[in-house]
């Protein structure tokens, strides 16, 4: 039952993560239509699949964790702009500063250097949780990887534990009135609609679980 | 979708070309996407804007002779990023500092922070002024507050100036504030805007509704109500201007602006009401503009910004501008 | 229908009405609906253009220092009347004669006519250049000819520095006409545009096809076909312009104006693709505009004039003018 | 069996012209937007309302022919402009010139009138039937209006053959490939459609022929 997380299957989740970003860019457009300006979905495809290029272009052997951070973190900052871009850079950038420089973390490391990357998004946006951002789905889920991390579950467990704390949390915005970001604008008129970056963010941990899930079971059957 | 472009993520690039084309005196940088002044700055202050593209001629079109050295251009309704305006500061730092002008959006505000910190990894001194001044949106320190619309282009203006008259950062920085905190702006949609990248309208608006207090980026506003007269609306945005600050005792800039899909016979047509409507209430407009200034897409309305000003204010805004879409005095 | 309207019938008297709040240096005469340059005209030739109303800033945008004298506005897209042109040329003529430059639709031309033979029994002195260079039309001395769209900007800024220099009416009337040859324009409509008083669009366009060579007035073009890239639109309507008369080897001045609905933004766009199709084509390209200029209410679309110049044309081009829709050099 | 029309006749046909017009404005701009610029029915309703008024204003006694002709022909260049403005009023004016002083005329002298207004109108827009203008309508009406009055017939049987030729020559121009006006720019695609000033002048001249009609039977049964 493995507790760590490898850059490989960090490059893997990315991989799938874009993925899976394309294929819910038109979702995560149309959450962003209702309280914003259309764009999330356009923005987080954008943003990763400069991602994945640049893990194409990578030459030589698999980078260090941090290393690794450190690249998506400017990557999604120079390519995706807007709200999310600045958010999700520095959630990515912060990991990377939190890091040792290993090819693989433990999973309380993992869970260490996640609350840093949400630290950081908190301290660069000051949204708390609540205001209906995507720290509505970060904080239950760092929560929720720290608690699996000290009880000794396995990394696909935790982060499931994770990506399901992440998806209660992105629902619990629907009724929010938002007082963060774009969809503040509203008032009132912005209750009743799921915040577009609380969904990515169930998306991203969605896909690590189920990537360190299919990585586990790999490890198993081989 | 109807629309005169190649394909919905070559909107940009295309755009940028078609500035390059037309417009020799400014120098283009496509790989980060700027436009940037050829003029010379000789060791004054320099301006940067920028923002989410589709609300032309915002800001490129306001780059040039005492106005902007060089506006930084997001993706479609998407913030630039940091690395693009480090390199507009670097293309245009004299040594004197950079002033950022930035309109209140999370992904400006926030990408703008981060450049102000790359460029002080740099060496590079910058100032910054976030103009929110669009009275549609409640204002709160608990909340995001209020968008930035109109009142940047007279805020680029005037910053401008002072800047060509040598001042330093700190007084170029602190008029421009002063005009941001001086502007209300106020928009109205009789339509949706369409994204390239979306291909429909952003959002739904019936045939015989309007969307009163709209940003441009297609944010909803205050209301949805039945379409009103152009006399009506003018009624509408002025009264919410002016209760939100006293326009009285000062001359005031004025700015209509169309959104993109609206042309200019209606806007004369709305502004013969809006000045009524303002002098009715004894403000006094000193300097107007009408036409399109800050769009967005092909959204059809018009937004009203208001600045209240001074003897200084209107002295700056009187000197030469040369740019594409502001120019007089040279 | 949604425009910024109060009703219909009030479009012209309101937009007429929100000139003259904007624009106090224009003296707008709203019984006879003209707007009114109020600068010295010191026993020079006076000018004077007019039309329907809806292709805003044409005429009266371009009323001022080196431009137009006085501009009749017409009902929209319904030629003003000989009494309108009548009491213009006596508001502007100081002794020294009067152009009148007229887009050539037979309204127009016949309202010229009627006027001028008023202001002859006036004792006011006129002669007139016709503006026939819409390639979309086939040519024909049996018909009504071309018609006359975004040439006519350049007839008016061109023709308006030769009658500040002091030419003779002779002499100016020489110069306008030959920018009037010179010129060649071809647009086309995304969309058509809506008149106020009839409430729906004027023609049907699916939402997959366009009209390549329309007119102003919504009048069909060429053909209709399946909605193109702005590469392709670019190229058809460059062809179809060089086609009609060889631009290369001279200097030529381009406009590319939009129709009223279409954002600056697609105006970059297709104005990349258009310098490239003309750069292949060994075309030098020495002056620009790129903007609305000449629209068609809210259509959405774009038309491209080019004028073939020289050294003289560019040099009045380039002096000072100032109206409210072109402004350099003061 | 009266073949006299006189100005108050000729005031109540404006006036029931004006009504006609109005009614059938949406008609006639739908002809112009297929193949002109959607405002034939908008100029013509406001040039006769135009008229309207300045009848209304009149004060005094009954006008001459030529005066009533002249003031309409006035308001019409000054209150229709476009083509039709030019062409409607020259014909007005033109039909004064050639007008004996008088109050009423005889069906000869108005045939007359009606043909120099008409020869006004071709010698400003240069048309010639066949062109696809209102002259296809009005060369033949002046025609059936000479040869009637010729032929001794009363003024409302002049007049309803006037209006017949005229709706012929409406009709003659749908398959028409426009020469002149607006229409002319479409070339080949003006085809199919009947010419707006054609129809308008054929709602005038049946208007004509109505209350010069109406007029005769009242006449009889006074
Ligand atoms: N201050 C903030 N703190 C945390 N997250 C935020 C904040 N502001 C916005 N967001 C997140 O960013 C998302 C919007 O991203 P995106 O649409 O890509 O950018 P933009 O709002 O600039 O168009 C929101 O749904 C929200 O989750
Ligand atoms: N040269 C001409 N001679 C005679 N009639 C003409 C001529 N040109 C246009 N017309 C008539 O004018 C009508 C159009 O009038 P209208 O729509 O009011 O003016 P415009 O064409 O300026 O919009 C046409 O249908 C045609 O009958
Ligand atoms: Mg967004
Ligand atoms: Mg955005
Ligand atoms: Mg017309
Ligand atoms: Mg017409």
């Amino acid at each position: 039952m493995a507790s760590t997380v490898t850059s490989a299957e960090l490059e893997a989740w990315l991989r799938a993560a874009a993925v899976e970003l394309a294929a819910h860019a038109d979702e995560l457009t149309a959450l962003d239509s209702a309280i914003g300006d259309a764009d999330h979905g356009t923005n987080m495809a954008r943003g990763f699949a400069a991602v994945i290029e640049k893990l194409d272009a990578a030459s030589g052997g698999e980078p260090t964790v941090p290393a690794l951070l450190k690249s998506v973190g400017m990557t999604l900052v120079s390519k995706v702009g807007g709200a999310s871009g600045s958010l999700y850079g520095t959630l990515f950038l912060d990991m990377a500063k939190a890091s040792p420089a290993e090819d693989a973390l433990t999973l309380a490391q993992a869970a260490d250097v996640v609350a840093a990357g949400v630290a950081g998004v908190v301290g660069r946006g000051h949204a708390v949780v609540g205001d209906k951002t995507m720290i509505d789905a970060w904080e239950p889920a760092v929560t929720a990887l720290q608690d699996a991390a000290a009880s000794g579950a396995s990394a696909a467990d935790a982060f499931a534990a994770a990506a399901a704390a992440a998806a209660q949390g992105r629902d619990a915005t629907e009724p929010l009135i938002a007082r963060k970001g774009r969809a503040s604008y509203l008032g009132e008129r912005s209750a009743g609609h799921i915040d577009p970056g609380a969904a990515s963010t169930t998306i991203l941990l969605d896909t690590l679980a189920r990537v360190t899930a299919e990585s586990a079971s790999d490890g198993k059957s081989a | 979708m109807k629309k005169l472009i190649n394909a919905p993520d070559a909107v940009l690039a295309d755009a940028l070309r078609g500035v390059a084309a037309a417009h020799p005196e400014l120098a283009v940088d496509h790989e980060n996407r700027l436009v940037v002044s050829t003029a010379p700055r000789e060791g004054r202050v320099a301006l940067i804007s920028g923002g989410g593209s589709g609300h032309e001629p915002l800001h490129s079109g306001f780059v040039g002779v005492g106005m902007l050295d060089a506006a930084c251009a997001g993706e479609i309704f998407t913030s630039p990023t940091p690395d693009q305006m480090l390199a507009a500061a670097q293309a245009v730092d004299t040594g004197a500092g950079v002033l950022f002008i930035v309109k209140n959006y999370t992904g400006d505000v926030l990408n703008f922070e981060m450049a102000a910190e790359l460029a002080a990894d740099e060496g590079i001194q910058t100032a910054s002024v976030v103009v929110a001044d669009d009275v549609a949106v409640q204002d709160s320190t608990w909340t995001a507050g209020r968008r930035g619309v109109g009142t940047t282009v007279i805020v680029e203006k005037i910053a401008g100036a002072a800047a060509a008259e040598g001042k330093s950062l700190v007084d170029v920085a602190a008029i421009a504030d002063k005009v941001s905190r001086a502007g209300r702006s106020m928009g109205v949609a009789l339509t949706s805007c369409t994204l390239p990248a979306v291909g429909h309208p952003s959002f739904d608006l019936p045939d015989d509704e309007m969307e009163v207090g709209v940003g441009i980026h297609g944010e909803p506003g205050r209301k949805r109500v039945p379409l009103e007269s152009a006399h009506d609306i003018a009624h509408d945005i002025v009264s919410a201007i002016t209760d939100d600050l006293d326009f009285t005792g000062a001359p005031v800039i004025a700015l209509l602006s169309g959104l993109g899909g609206t042309p200019l016979i209606e806007l004369y047509v709305i502004y013969a009401d809006i000045a009524a409507a303002l002098a009715e209430r004894g403000i006094e407009i000193a300097r107007v503009l009408v036409g399109d200034y800050i769009t967005s897409l092909d959204m059809a309305g018009c937004s009203l910004t208001l600045v209240k000003a001074d003897d200084e204010l209107l002295r700056l805004w009187d000197a030469p501008v040369n740019t594409t879409a502001l120019r007089w005095g040279v």
